[in-house]
């Protein structure tokens, strides 16, 4: 076997909630039994951005905010594929914010798996757009965001010290994307140890509507109300909060497949040359 | 007016101006077709403001036996239909230019005419045909008028038009061909009787020929090169690669995607590139602004891609619609970091076809960025050229390894350092090759090293990239005396004009000898020893820095032989015009 | 050891190192208080992997009695938390070096140090004092066997000691001068006897200091040269001057605001510019990328903004951590299209508070963009200086009306045309001063218009604005030999390094004149002028392309004399590597 | 009286709906009485785009989808303007789309007017994320998007050519952010009629919640619920959708009329200084 690179030693501080997101994306993988050359994971910038290295599987450290289009145009060149772009709360919610919506508007079939610890850990604790201040309430909330756009199709959230849960909606999340039905978007609430460790107010606030038996994902509206009743009560849904069983895409092309030998194509590129002729009156 | 009088022409620059609301101005294409049937080769132009309906808007087109890549120095034909179009186009038609005007609103303003010119008012108003739409009336009866000038018979224009009109309801062509019968009618009262005007058109022999902009050349090139994913935002001017990208390469296997603005653009061609598909994205200045850190991205975690920067006059949000040459510092110099780039320079719609087609080739063997730098003229502007030479292209695939190739690997590093620089490179899906690609500085297997020593080697290494490339670069387009004293340079939109300036310098009794570089970035020696090897050599420029002449300063040129030619007002030389200022210059010079 | 072979230390390098998480390497810190009521001046610097804990991180510091710029050759004193910090501390070892080191894990590996050092090995283990955090532990542990090293009397350490952590509970304070007094006993152990230590230091008259970085004084120039609004988005290594406004600007009724990106940092500092608040923003070299429209905004729109690029090594992501001076030509070229702007470039502290301010002035002045140019080094090491000359920074209002100055004008408009280029100012709120503002080419009254000759009148009158201050630019400093053959250039980190070398070249009887340019672009006559006046100079750059080369040479000057010294590991130069490339150069030169 | 530029003729094409933006604009304006030069229009680039060259305002012209943080910048220096935002669709849900999320999130007192045609107008015809093809859902709906965050206070849309709502909007978005309550979003569904003529299907397809005696604009979830629903209907919802009364900003800053005499601050200077000192250990 050719030897490629050595997954990398994780470079998180101890108890960092990123350690929980590596195991399930590494269990989930062997679980659906995804050979490593067939996965490419894409990282934003940050803590965790450091995940790609770690994993054995083709990997690519983004620009910092532009994970979903590079991952989207992944995807669309190989839906072959499986295309897990990841990230933190800094790269997606921050900087990477319109690509955000935009990827679940498009709902191209690949997972975004994304690491919320409220702070930009790399850069050394800077407040992320979901820094919730003690009694505070949240400004904004990527669960609910997602809920708005109607073409969404798979929303998702788990706590990185919940560990059989986030394995499910990880297993869940990948097979969404794989099926061709759309955007799986994962949040896993993972705490930053070291600048902002919100493990004692998570395991106080999450409410896991995984357990509620009554609970619908498959209904937006549903999930909207349920998610903005827990906000109104100071606390944050987990789960599978909503997945949609339409088939997203069509058959799709597959440009990274296409045989690109000039010969093969002469007569059609002949032809589109005709279009530009200019008529000689004959 | 009599057939003695008559002047054969060979070279007919035409203006059809109006409002935009106005309609297609018509009166060119049918032209067109008329000069084309005679072998004429056409040189088109467009002049709009940059909004929609109710904006001035100008057809210019030119005409001619042998070919010419600009507009003429005067317009002969002027067809107005507003006092704006006379306005405009009026300093510029020649002194025994002909002016076809809409009278419906009063006469035209001569004060912006040549004495000589003639003028035929119509009364577009009174001639109405009721059941036409305006527009069209209008076009079709200005072209019954200018049929009549050029000694086109009347039944050669009829069938003329009868062709433009073919695939629209019967009633539409009938009424285009009796507003043209009412043009006829007026020209006949105002002495200009079918078959005899002033001006008769020459001829030449035909042969197959296209007649396409540098945008779509561009845009053919990329595919025929194999190109199979493309992003792009709406800007003007590069909007046109976009529409025809995403109407012509899903028939191929390929995807064309409007982004969401140019970071997601050149991010998304970045994904698609790591996949092995040939990509490009296609923008202007201020698109090209943000698409900066992906391309400085691409110069480090090398990955190929073509950049188009379709150049309008800047900076900021500037003249969306008027060329310029004033990206040329950002593409050699934009980007965070030293990074290895091509940056080429086409000219003609052959040389943006051929152009376009290596830079991909060039993207794929360097694994890293490559721009292809246009101007609003060179995307925009439409010319007759002969078909592309669709069998010269060939692909040059770079250092790619399929599974076969990794398999006989002991071990396979992404950012292994060779030689030459390149890493043979397993894309994603490649049973094996598994690897890692990233921005930060890395160790072959990529990940994240910031050592001293290992640093100097990874930069080395992706520098030394250009070196292997750069016997393949494109070399310039020579034209003039090569032994003249003075030499003159410049690229896009200032070919057509130095080429034709050229000659009007030698029948003046100057000699010039030029040189439009086709690869910008690496400055090639070629570049350096042209200057080296005449006195002075002007470098024509359509910026206000002189950019182009900082650039071969830069690496070594020397600077005192440089004489900066500039015009930055958002219209393109005239060939007159160029060579007055070259006169000028060499007055002064001797 | 004996007091007779006690060496006298007026010049003393030291590195503090271990895992980040080992603390904050206090050790430097209590030093720095030893030397500094000694008169020493400290240099200090941070080597820090990018990463979070657990990564490498070293604290270095120069204490010296001449000020210096820069980490002299060699250590004289390593502090080793882990055999990673002998590894890479090792090297730079003199040959006759302390090394402090915690050999808990074992002993030390040797086969990094040179032959000559003496290595006091401390199980950190073993004298562990069990209610103390172990990071705080080692290092005033650590402190007490190199103040016995350097000969500083007990009192003197145990004093500085307990001012350190006077602010903290009496618990920690005991518990470390417990661990102090644990060092002072090892020591006793391995003959380092109080007070009569192989090494004493120097002193000097003492006098009022600041020790601070760039970025410090970037922020206080600012805010003292009337700075009130201030965007960032967090970077290394720019990070610092947001967290500085973000604390001091509201004191002063300012607003610093962390975007949610670099677009929206450029673009919110535009619009409060706009309302004639002083405004700035900071980022490095990926954030520049992303503002290149934004800048290019500034100079179409005329609109004064400042902007900080604190450069880190690239390309694209690169090393953030580290120094480099790769985004000169960015700075100088990119953005779209042509427009005036201001490149300067300081390099002490003390240059970044008056470069700031002379930022600030210049962008009302020229109402554009005016970019600051650091580097990591000069951004992050801090250094001490004399305190700023506060009173010396005037406020140049520029062209500014108010209700009263537009109440006496017939008519206003916001891009009158003037001799000087500059149009006087009325700022959103001003009554009868309504105005428009564009990136598109525009009238004087700001609407869009895109007539040839506007557009040319436009261009010029802003391009005139950089002759306007032209004269006012910062002249650049100058050191050496005004005399010598052999001229020498540099800016932001080389300038420490620079001027240390010149000192030893002269003393190996190479004469060398140095100029370190203050203001990049537009380059002055004067940097033209020096090098035509020395028959060769060496450019010294951190980059791998010769950036400042290709920049002088582009505006003219002579090429064949510019000898690029370059260096793009990511480590600066040491005084005495530089001297050694320059003795070379010399070599082959005579 | 000093003259200063002359309001330009709106360049549209005649029925495109910014006329009608145009229209209500001046006479809220007028309505509450605000003096041109305390106003300050800034607009993105687009058909819609032109609109400040006609108000008689200070007017800006910001790049293209940046109007947003560019606004909030102008209205943090200075919160004493009425700072009133525009552009199109392609401006603000396209290349704008991160700012508008993060501009809800903060919720500045400023007010945005967004021209909706579901086209980018001014280059020709290209469609924005909001158009919708015949039959097609919409993907998405900015209305929703507000909603979807907490923080959002003031959420609006108008027909162009329902004026008299349109104009009772654009006064109440006016009051809402001149009162300090944050930010005003009114999107103004405009038609395109040269590239996309979509006054049919507004006029028959709209809701107007206004005239509902029933429905509650204080309602965040309530709201969402509302517009949700109508869109499961292939209805749009308009009206004032939801208005919060809290108030957004305590007392700001005003930098703008900072005096920067440095004398003045000479004391606070020379203190600011002193923090740097090294002690030299007296
Ligand atoms: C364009 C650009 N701006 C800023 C940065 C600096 N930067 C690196 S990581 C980061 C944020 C990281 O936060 P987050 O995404 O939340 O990841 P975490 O470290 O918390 O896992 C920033 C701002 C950058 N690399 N590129
Ligand atoms: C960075 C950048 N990219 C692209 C453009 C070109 N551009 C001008 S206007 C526009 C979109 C206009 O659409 P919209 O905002 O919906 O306004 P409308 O014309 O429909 O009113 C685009 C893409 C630009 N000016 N700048
Ligand atoms: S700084 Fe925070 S996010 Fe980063 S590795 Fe440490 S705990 Fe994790
Ligand atoms: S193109 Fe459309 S948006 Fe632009 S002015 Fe015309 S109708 Fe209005
Ligand atoms: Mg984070
Ligand atoms: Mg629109």
């Amino acid at each position: 076997m050719t030897a490629t690179y050595p997954p990398a030693t994780p470079i998180w501080c101890a108890g960092c909630g990123h350690f929980g997101v590596q195991a399930v994306m590494l269990a989930a993988m062997r679980d659906l039994g995804i050979p490593a050359h067939e996965v490419m994971v894409l990282a934003g910038i940050g803590c965790s951005g450091t995940i790609q290295n770690n994993l054995g599987t083709y990997g690519y450290h983004a620009l910092h905010g532009r994970v979903l289009p590079t991952a989207t145009g992944v995807h669309l060149a190989n839906p072959d594929l499986t295309v897990i772009a990841t990230g933190g709360d800094g790269d997606g919610y921050a900087i990477g914010m319109g690509h955000l919506v935009h990827t679940f508007r498009r709902n191209p079939s690949f997972t975004y798996v994304i690491m919320n610890n409220g702070v930009y850990g790399l850069t050394k604790g800077q407040n992320s757009p979901t820094y919730q201040s003690e009694g505070a309430a949240l400004d904004f909330d990527a669960v609910s965001l997602g809920l708005s756009i109607s073409s969404t199709t798979f929303v998702a959230r788990g706590f990185a010290r919940w560990t059989d849960q986030l394995h499910r909606l990880t297993v869940a999340a990948l097979e969404h994307a794989r099926a061709g039905r759309g955007f799986a978007f994962l949040e896993v609430l993972s705490p930053c140890v070291t600048y902002n460790d919100t493990y004692p107010v998570w395991e106080a606030t999450l409410d896991d509507l995984d357990a509620r038996e009554s609970y619908d994902p498959s209904s937006r509206a549903g999930a909207f109300s349920a998610v903005s009743e827990l906000a109104d009560e100071g606390r944050m849904a987990v789960g599978l909060i909503y997945r949609n069983g339409a088939r997203a895409n069509g058959e799709l092309a597959r440009p990274a497949a296409e045989d690109v030998r000039p010969d093969r194509h002469a007569a059609a590129y002949a032809d589109l040359m005709a279009t530009f002729r200019v008529r000689s009156g004959d | 007016m009599t057939v003695e009088t008559q002047r054969k022409l060979a070279d007919l620059n035409v203006m059809v101006a109006g409002q935009g609301g106005d309609g297609s101005l018509t009166v060119a294409n049918l032209l067109g077709v008329v000069l084309g049937r005679r072998g004429f080769r056409m040189y088109t132009a467009r002049d709009v403001a940059s909004r929609i309906k109710g904006g001035h808007a100008a057809a210019l087109m030119r005409g001619s036996i042998a070919p010419r890549g600009c507009m003429g120095d005067a317009l002969d034909l002027l067809v107005a239909f507003d006092d704006e179009a006379v306005e405009r186009g009026g300093p510029w038609l020649a002194e025994d230019g002909f002016v076809v005007f809409d009278a419906s609103g009063g006469p035209a303003p001569r004060e912006y005419l040549p004495e000589g010119a003639t003028v035929f008012e119509i009364p577009f108003a009174r001639l109405a045909v009721r059941d036409l739409r305006r527009d069209l009336f209008k076009n079709s009866l200005g072209f019954g008028v200018v049929s009549r000038i050029l000694s086109v018979g009347d039944d050669e224009a009829a069938d003329v038009l009868t062709q433009r009109f073919a695939h629209l309801r019967r009633q539409v062509a009938d009424a285009n061909l009796r507003a043209l019968e009412a043009g006829f009618a007026y020209a006949d009262e105002n002495g200009l009787t079918a078959g005899s005007g002033p001006w008769a058109l020459d001829s030449a022999p035909n042969s197959d020929r296209i007649l396409i902009s540098g945008n779509e050349a561009v845009a053919v090139g990329f595919l025929v090169a194999g190109g199979r994913f493309f992003t792009g935002y709406p800007i003007t001017p590069a909007s046109e690669i976009l529409s025809f990208l995403e109407r012509r390469l899903p028939a191929f296997g390929g995807v064309a995607i409007q982004a969401e603005d140019e970071l997601a653009a050149v991010n998304m061609a970045i994904g698609a590139a790591m996949t092995g598909t040939r990509s490009m994205t296609a923008t202007s200045g201020p698109g090209i602004s943000l698409m900066q850190e992906g391309v400085s991205h691409l110069g480090s975690a090398e990955i190929p891609l073509v950049v188009v920067d379709c150049q309008r006059s800047g900076p900021s949000t500037g003249m969306p619609t008027k060329p310029e040459q004033s990206d040329i510092n950002m593409l050699v110099h934009g980007g965070n970091g030293d990074f290895p780039r091509i940056v080429l320079s086409p000219s003609t719609p052959t040389d943006c076809f051929h152009l376009a087609a290596a830079a991909s080739n060039l993207a794929q063997r360097i694994q890293g960025p490559v721009y292809l730098i246009l101007d609003q003229a060179v995307s925009q502007d439409s010319v007759t050229v002969e078909p592309f030479d669709l069998g010269s292209v060939e692909l040059a695939p770079g250092k790619r390894l399929d599974a076969d190739d990794v398999a006989q690997l002991g071990e396979y590093r992404r950012y292994l350092v060779t030689d030459d620089g390149v890493s043979p490179w397993a894309v994603p899906g490649t049973p094996g090759g598994m690897n890692l690609v990233t921005g930060n500085e890395r160790n072959e297997w990529g990940h994240v090293a910031t050592g001293a020593a290992n640093r100097v080697t990874m930069l080395d290494k992706r520098m030394r990239k250009i070196d292997l490339v750069r016997a393949d670069l494109p070399l310039a387009h020579r034209w003039g005396d090569p032994e003249a004293e003075a030499g003159m340079i410049g690229i896009g939109l200032e070919l057509g004009a130095m080429e034709e300036a050229t000659e009007r310098l030698a029948a003046a009794g100057v000699a010039i000898s030029g040189l439009q570089p086709r690869t910008l970035w690496p400055v090639l020696d070629e570049t350096i020893e042209f200057v080296r090897a005449h006195e002075r050599v002007y470098v024509v420029e359509h910026n206000a820095e002189g950019q182009l002449v900082h650039l071969i300063a830069s690496v070594g040129a020397p600077h005192e032989r440089l004489r900066s030619v500039l015009k930055y007002d958002g219209v393109p030389f005239r060939p007159g015009e160029l060579a007055g200022r070259i006169l000028e210059a060499e007055g002064a010079a001797s």
